[in-house]
């Protein structure tokens, strides 16, 4: 099963090679990206059918927690796909990218995709490999425009973040260290069950100090500050549907790693200690994100500062634990992707549009693009944890854990940053989609694919904000369980 | 039912009658500290027959407004001739409305006239309407805390129950507090009845004026209902003074020799009240507009201080 | 199960005209008809329906949601009386706003307008019927949200999307405070649920109970917009479309007034003294600092937004008098504060729906809202005019409309704290009645002046000039209002023992219980003190002496008139430029509190040839907001501020960047040492 | 088990040597002879590799070492030099720290990272002084990365902190499994190829590959 899932985005990616006019290659995708999508799905029935599916002499493993990462970037590929054939389209109709290039882009893509899926659905050790895999592909994509700016982005982005993973690496090996202690030199060493099973009997200064690396190393690929210094930079300057499969996706795969050592690290050295440092970064990364919200003006970093912010909330979902808090941090995450890509498609239409990132260039998005300005505005509405949207009940949980869980200071101040960020990512949304359209900008939409792809992740962001469905409840409550 | 409807119209009548005649009372008593002759006390019976009797010019840009004012005004000051007591505590009428329905009938018919002066376009209306208006700003505060002490006093702020209780207290209700809120209350009264030093009644230099500047487009009929709202409105705060402060001698059931003489009483008491008035008139200049506040402030202090010390006295 | 319908049909007709709305937004007329009719008709629904539940039983539903998210309704009386006032104001509003959405054919998308007004209106009753935080929360911001587009709907103007902007920010930072004070109860309760609230909230520990206190009233205050968090009111509801500020100021703000007994009475047990005295100087401070601001204010509807937040203010005059008298353990007296504030809260959402709408006509055939820019209109919209003087009337407290009787009955509520026997009280209660005397005496000066100066004399410009009696929509729509203010000014005891009904349950104890009891029918009466009213009385006896007075044929004779022009000094000056303009006439008032508005005068003169002789002079006036000046600008400095220094962390140097990592390393590394070897 | 082997003289020399040869990079100015020292401390690691392998018997470890002496010693050396000669570099490396500062605050860190181990291993019976050489290792190779300038020295400070773990790993449990450790070279690999890669393109650009240019995108 999950050899199938990780094989169909690699041959995906082999026929967008291979293949030749610009149709083709997107009827690959598409259909490749499609297909992906419901092995996703598969994988996340068999799961929830069969608790633990392992293969591949241990080496890919799926639980709950697998299967919500892999449905994550499954249904986010999948959107993205589609609205790379309206994005790139675009491109290439206006001359920006070639052919050859068109090729490489879905193809580049779609191993992303498979890196991604991998991370999802590797066993430990494995994880590190898929996460700095992540890392090489995207730079790639990054450079597809050989812009200067976005090799500067691509070139910061590929140094910090191997650092950072060159530290996961290091607690891994930590980790590792405190597992062959107790369980002996066996492969089983590196498998989430089997750690999981012992990890109260690991040493806890390794554990401690394994953590702080894993923190570090994890924390940069996810953006937490004060190590998300690459992320604005290179989210703004991918292309767009990679920007979004970034923030989205990419973010969360590194939280899923952090997410898994916290789990292993707190049953040795006891809550408080990865609770606090959890919450530490959170609050940090929240923070620092409000300045540079507050006076953007730029309107992709804008959403990537958002996605620090997002995942400074995700930590500090988890860091304040509880049933609560992590089923807020775990629902944050697939709001959080959904949301997050849905403005940056919508950024990604502005950006075609007006051919400037700049704030301040930009006006009257509503009336020359109707569709794209309205989904915008209520993107960021969603995005800065309005109800009745899904981000809001997320947020609404984790706040209530904090309370509930004793964390008031953090959590009056994670409210605080919240409604700073509200303010400042409002002001300047709402300089750039109301108003009057600057001269010389014709009236029109983006073609259809890029507002199917928005109008379906928009589905979600609504009915996640006032409905959760029972099944996907119960999906997110086994993803708890593990975590806990 | 039918007694009570020719008292209340007897009433009426006694205040019509009589609120002229305190205009008059109240400058001859005036010319006689300024030692003047004056004229006769019956001189605004006359001016008012005169204007009755003469055409009004009417500017060419009013509306009905302007009409409709001196009558609706008229008929709200007269409608608070029904509610406080002049001669007899226990107003038929009274259950219509108590002493804060009186200021605001009060305040009604201030707000047509103050319409209407703003109605013909001239400046002199804007300036008189504003200052109006804003005098009676500054006076309502005052005026309630006022109230608020009376009726600690009583219990009550129905006229006839405030006069009744008063009155059946005897001079065991003079006490500090009483006699703060009356004199607290005898400031907003002159506010309120355009006195000096507040306003002058008898100016008729147009910057200066402030009632009269606001009726300045009225003339004939229509000047003779307005002079004539304004006199019985100062009959009915005279009375309101007398009768919530000194209600002695006031009739409390309906009888003719009980009225005939809470009707001597209180022509005397209104004939105390205008010489007062008339003193405080000749001994001081009208202040400028915006000293006033600091009057007005003097008197919600007063009102303040007999809450207070009613407060106090009476424990709590 | 005649409720569920008629529920359901409310929710349903909303959804109707929302989504009919939509579907012919490319048709102008149709979709104002589909829209505004179905919010009426839908109204008409919540009108039966609440007066169903007031004189029924106690209304729930439950829908099934999943087991995190319930969604459910619980409309007890409290709520019916809300939704009564939202529905009885949407009817006026819709039935007008036919009329006034003819502006923007052509223009704007009627469509999305339709959707967003059907919308903003389900929203408002959605939040008055929540049973449980969560639900509510969604609703409250719901509402926020679709106001806010709705506020932002002419967004092509720079000063509404500013207004937009500030009216978000500050709702959102309300339900931020919102959010805070219902995880306090909901950590407490151990649910989410108001049912629960209301069962554990009262027996929080005393500290809790105030935090949970002051979070909701700082977080709904923001919505009722007490001062200081108002600032947002006066650019919000003058920036959108008229209907929309109708229903803003005349419900929306109304909603938080129904949280505040909500959570202040059934959540938190009111049982606290100073919460009392703090709702009820609040009361106070905003209700003057509104009248005053709107006293100096030459835009029409910014006038009214600020009067909103003076009428506000009287209302919280009430509620605090009420919780001041309920901690002080007199039901009774609490009840009838509580009574003489919702009475109050109807009578405003009415009077000032008829303003706004009023503003709203003047806006639409003189296409100005500055008032010195006006003037004659009686002449020209003659029917407009009169509906609005009734509204002034009323606004202004002057007998027998209907602010008069609610500002009377809550003038009384004051008084009767001299049965009291706290001192505190008895002090406190008249000043604050002081304070409410100079804010209805400020407020007549502004309504006269708005209508004196608006209405009589000579057209003031072009526009004034032109002006016309609006379409027959928009008159009836205001008709209905203006009839509604004289009937509740007229039947006050019925309001009174209608309201009773409401009153009673959060109050814990009936107005008619002994020792006051209320008079029904036209007579408003206090009967152990004898203080009484009845403005049906005030009425008729006016009426006789003005038909006296009129059959006096020798006092209005119309051959003894002669016209002629207005007196000017013997000067023939009689023009537009010589009327006294609305700044003149508040003036006194502005110099009155010169050290709260701080005017800045400017006097500019230009010349040609030499510096004697000038060619033309501009004077300006300005008064300063001094809570925007002194609090809100101070705060939002201090803040970009602060940020344009962080934001210096972003080098651009990866080596900066790198040492960030080492550095958080080392200061891990050490943390491990330190907790390491301890 | 862990005393016996990196307790033994020649373990204890190779060790000190890889020290060595990162305090070479530390004090050396040109590209070349930082290359050089880094092939050198890979070679180094290789022979760690086989001594543990022969002390432990395990198999693994001398595939380790091959694919160690083969990657880092050979094809990664060769990979920079083709770098440096192809886009004509200045074969000076700017710094940011001067080359005796460097060389101090990497003394400091080696005292650090000795004390930190010291101080865990007080606590668990964690050895010793080849993970202290790792930890070094680690932050000096980071230290590198922010005070040099070239952008290719950053990628040498990436490899060395690499060649850190790698220490770190055979020290601490004498090797990571088969698989994982092939997937980290493989990624060592393809992220050497790809940030070459990346410098060619910085160089096309640019016009240098001094990382200081790369200062447009703030805020």
């Amino acid at each position: 099963m999950i050899e199938y899932l990780l094989l169909a985005p690699l041959l995906t990616s082999i026929l967008c090679f291979f293949s030749r006019t610009k149709k083709q290659v997107e009827t690959i995708s598409v259909s490749g990206s499609i297909i992906t999508l419901l092995l996703g799905l598969t994988l996340v029935v068999d799961v929830y059918k069969h608790e633990v599916i392992v293969t591949w002499q241990n080496a890919l493993f799926a639980d709950a927690f697998s299967a919500y990462i892999v449905l994550i970037v499954s249904i986010v590929g999948f959107v993205a796909s589609l609205y790379s054939v309206g994005y790139m389209g675009h491109e290439h109709k206006h001359g920006i990218i070639d052919d050859k290039k068109l090729r490489l882009y879905y193809s580049l893509f779609h191993i992303f995709m498979f890196t991604m899926l991998l991370v999802g659905v590797t066993n430990n050790l494995g994880l590190w490999i898929a996460i700095e895999m992540t890392t090489l592909v995207s730079a790639l994509l990054m450079i597809l425009y050989s812009r200067k700016s976005s090799i500067e982005a691509a070139w910061k982005y590929m140094i910090i973040c191997t650092v950072g993973i060159t530290f996961a690496l290091f607690g891994t090996i930590l980790t590792y260290f405190a597992a062959v202690n107790i369980l002996g030199e066996t492969g089983d060493a590196l498998n989430w069950t089997s750690l999981i099973a012992v990890a109260d009997q690991f040493d806890p200064t390794i554990m401690k100090l394994a953590f702080i690396f894993i923190l570090i190393g994890y924390g940069t690929k996810a953006g937490l500050a004060p190590m998300h210094t690459w992320l604005p930079d290179a989210h703004s300057e991918a292309p767009t549907p990679v920007s979004a499969l970034l923030s989205g996706v990419l973010l969360n795969c590194a939280m899923y790693g952090i997410i898994r050592f916290y789990t292993i690290a707190t049953k040795s050295t006891g809550e408080a200690f990865t609770s606090n440092l959890l919450i530490i970064f959170g609050l940090l990364s929240l923070g620092i994100a409000v300045p540079f919200i507050l006076l953007q003006e730029d309107y992709k970093r804008l959403l990537a500062y958002s996605s620090v912010e997002h995942m400074g909330i995700i930590a500090l979902g988890i860091g304040f634990g509880g049933v609560f808090g992590i089923f807020g941090a775990i629902l944050h995450m697939f709001n959080h992707a959904m949301t997050k890509s849905l403005m940056f498609f919508g950024a990604g239409n502005i950006l075609l549009k007006h051919e400037t990132k700049e704030i301040f260039n930009i006006s009257g998005v509503v009336k020359t693009m109707p569709v794209t300005g309205t989904m915008f505005v209520v993107g960021t509405l969603a995005i800065t944890g309005s109800p009745p949207f899904s981000i809001f009940i997320s947020e609404f949980t984790i706040l209530a854990a904090g309370f509930s869980n004793g964390h008031i200071g953090a959590a009056v101040l994670f409210l605080l940053f919240i409604i700073m960020i509200f303010a400042g990512f409002f002001n300047n949304v709402s300089r750039m989609v109301f108003g009057n359209p600057k001269p010389g900008i014709e009236k029109g939409d983006m073609s259809r694919w890029t507002l199917v792809a928005m109008g379906i992740l928009m589905v979600f962001i609504i009915v996640l904000g006032v409905y959760i469905p029972t099944p996907f409840y119960d999906m997110i409550m086994r993803v708890v369980e593990i975590v806990r | 039912m039918i007694s009570q409807i020719i008292i209340s119209f007897f009433q009426i009548i006694i205040i019509l009658a009589l609120s002229p005649l305190l205009s008059g009372i109240i400058k001859k008593i005036k010319a006689f500290f300024q030692i003047r002759k004056g004229a006769s006390i019956f001189q605004p019976y006359y001016d008012i027959a005169k204007l009755l009797r003469k055409d009004s010019v009417v500017s060419e840009n009013v509306s009905w407004i302007f009409h409709a004012a001196p009558v609706i005004s008229f008929a709200a000051v007269l409608t608070a001739g029904l509610i406080v007591p002049v001669f007899i505590s226990n107003m038929p009428f009274s259950f219509a409305g108590d002493l804060i329905a009186v200021v605001y009938l009060f305040a009604l018919a201030r707000f047509f006239t103050a319409l209407a002066s703003l109605d013909a376009g001239s400046s002199f209306g804007g300036m008189g309407g504003s200052r109006e208006m804003f005098i009676a700003s500054m006076v309502e505060p005052a005026l309630m805390l006022s109230i608020f002490a009376v009726a600690l006093n009583v219990g009550s702020t129905n006229l006839s129950q405030i006069s009744q209780t008063v009155s059946a207290m005897g001079l065991s209700a003079v006490s500090p507090y009483h006699l703060l809120a009356f004199v607290a209350f005898l400031i907003i009264a002159i506010a309120e009845t355009g006195r000096i030093p507040v306003d002058n009644p008898a100016t008729h230099l147009e910057l200066t004026m402030i009632h009269e500047a606001m009726i300045l487009e009225y003339s004939g009929k229509q000047l003779a209902i307005v002079e004539l709202g304004a006199m019985v409105k100062q009959l009915l705060v005279f009375s309101l003074l007398a009768n919530i402060f000194f209600p002695w001698g006031i009739a409390d059931s309906v009888g003719f020799g009980s009225i005939a003489i809470a009707l001597i009483v209180f022509l005397i008491k209104i004939i105390v009240l205008g010489a007062i008035i008339a003193i405080i008139e000749t001994s001081t200049a009208k202040w400028r507009l915006f000293r006033l506040p600091d009057l007005l402030s003097v008197s919600l202090m007063l009102s303040f201080l007999s809450l207070v010390s009613f407060i106090i006295v009476k424990g709590g | 199960m005649i409720y569920n319908n008629l529920f359901y049909g409310l929710i349903i007709f909303f959804l109707i005209g929302a989504m009919l709305s939509i579907v012919f937004n490319k048709r102008d007329r149709l979709s104002t008809y589909v829209s505004f009719l179905s919010a009426a008709i839908a109204s008409v629904f919540g009108i039966i329906f609440s007066i169903s539940v007031i004189f029924g039983e106690p209304f729930s539903l439950s829908l099934s949601g999943s087991s995190f998210l319930n969604f459910g309704f619980f409309i007890d009386r409290l709520s019916a009386f809300f939704i009564l006032v939202i529905s009885i104001s949407v009817f006026a509003v819709s039935i007008y706003s036919i009329g006034y959405t003819r502006e923007y054919y052509g223009k704007k998308n009627i469509g999305y307008l339709g959707f967003l007004y059907n919308i903003f209106i389900l929203s408002m009753i959605l939040v008055v019927s929540a049973n449980n935080a969560i639900m509510f929360l969604i609703v409250w911001e719901l509402m926020s949200v679709i106001s806010f587009f709705l506020v932002i709907f002419e967004h092509e103007k720079p000063e509404t999307r500013k207004a937009g902007f500030i009216y978000i920010v500050m709702t959102h930072i309300g339900t931020g405070f919102i959010i805070l004070s219902f995880l306090i109860l909901g950590g407490a309760s151990g649910s989410f649920s108001f049912e629960s609230f209301s069962a554990y909230g009262s027996t929080m520990p005393p500290l809790l109970k105030d935090l949970a206190f002051l979070f909701a009233l700082i977080g709904f205050g923001a919505k009722a917009g007490i001062v200081p968090l108002h600032i947002w009111l006066p650019y919000a509801h003058p920036a959108a479309p008229s209907n929309v500020s109708a229903l803003m100021s005349g419900v929306m703000i109304k909603t938080a007034i129904y949280m505040f007994i909500r959570v202040f009475f059934d959540f938190l047990g009111a049982d606290v003294p100073w919460w009392g005295f703090l709702v009820f100087a609040l009361g106070a401070v905003s209700a003057l600092t509104g009248i005053m601001y709107a006293v100096v204010e030459p835009d029409i509807k910014k006038m009214l937004a600020f009067s909103s937040i003076e009428n506000i203010g009287i209302i919280l005059l009430g509620i605090g008098a009420s919780m001041i008298f309920f901690a002080s353990g007199s039901p009774v007296l609490s009840a009838i504060a509580a009574i003489a504030a919702l009475y109050h809260l109807l009578n405003h959402s009415i009077f000032k729906g008829l303003l706004f709408m009023g503003a709203g006509s003047i806006l639409y055939s003189t296409h100005t809202k500055n008032i010195e820019e006006l003037g004659g209109l009686i002449k020209k919209m003659p029917v407009m005019a009169l509906l609005f003087l009734i509204g002034v009337l009323s606004i202004s407290a002057l007998p027998p409309f209907s602010g008069f009787a609610s500002e009377w009955l809550l003038l009384q509520s004051m008084l009767l704290s001299f049965n009291s026997t706290d001192s505190m009280i008895r002090i406190v209660l008249p000043v604050g009645a002081a304070a409410l005397a100079l804010t209805g005496a400020l407020a007549a000066f502004c309504f006269l002046k708005t209508f004196g100066i608006g209405f009589l004399a000579l057209p003031r410009s072009e526009h004034a000039e032109h002006a016309k009696d609006p379409n027959k929509p928009m008159l009836i729509g205001m008709g209905i209002f203006a009839l509604l203010s004289i009937l509740l000014g007229l039947l006050p005891g019925y309001m009174v023992t209608f309201l009773d009904r409401i009153v009673r349950d959060f109050a814990g104890a009936s107005a008619f219980d002994q020792p006051f009891s209320f008079g029904i029918s036209g007579i408003l009466k206090i009967p152990s003190t004898a203080m009484s009213i009845s403005t049906p009385a005030i009425l008729a006896i006016m009426l006789i002496f003005i038909l006296i007075l009129l059959s006096m044929r020798f006092i209005r004779d119309p051959s003894a008139t002669r016209v002629y022009e207005t007196w000017g000094c013997g000067q023939p000056i009689s023009t537009a430029r010589n009327e006294y303009t609305a700044r003149a006439f508040s003036k006194p008032v502005q110099i009155w509190f010169k050290n709260i508005f701080r005017p800045v005068r400017e006097l500019r003169a230009s010349y040609t040839v030499s510096p004697l002789i000038k060619e033309s002079f501009k004077f300006e006036v300005r008064v300063e907001q001094i809570f925007e000046r002194y609090l809100y600008t101070p705060v939002v400095d201090l803040m970009l501020g602060k940020s344009r220094t962080i934001k210096h962390i972003q080098t651009g140097s990866i080596h900066a960047y790198l040492a960030y990592i080492f550095g958080t390393m080392v200061i891990l590394m050490l943390y491990i040492i330190i907790g390491g070897s301890l | 088990m862990e005393e016996v082997i990196f307790g033994s003289n020649i373990m204890q020399l190779f060790i000190a040597l890889i020290l060595v040869s990162t305090f070479m990079i530390l004090g050396s100015t040109r590209l070349y002879s930082c290359v050089r020292a880094f092939g050198i401390q890979s070679f180094l690691l290789a022979c760690v590799a086989t001594v543990v392998g022969i002390s432990t018997g395990k198999i693994d470890l001398y595939i380790v070492a091959l694919l160690t002496l083969i990657i880092k010693a050979a094809v990664i050396p060769y990979i920079f030099i083709y770098i440096i000669r192809e886009i004509k570099v200045k074969r000076e490396i700017d710094l940011y720290v001067g080359i005796s500062p460097s060389l101090i605050i990497g003394g400091i860190l080696v005292v650090i990272s000795y004390y930190l181990i010291r101080s865990i291993s007080v606590i668990t019976e964690l050895s010793s002084f080849a993970l202290s050489a790792s930890m070094s290792l680690v932050s000096i190779g980071l230290f590198i990365m922010i005070s040099r300038k070239k952008a290719i020295m950053q990628m040498l400070g990436i490899l060395i902190m690499e060649n850190g773990l790698f220490l770190g790993a055979i020290s601490l449990t004498n090797g990571m499994p088969l698989l994982v450790e092939l997937g980290i070279f493989f990624d060592v690999l393809i992220g050497v190829l790809i940030m070459g890669i990346l410098i060619f393109r910085i160089n096309k650009t640019f016009e240098t590959i001094d990382t200081d240019m790369l200062k447009n995108l703030i805020g």
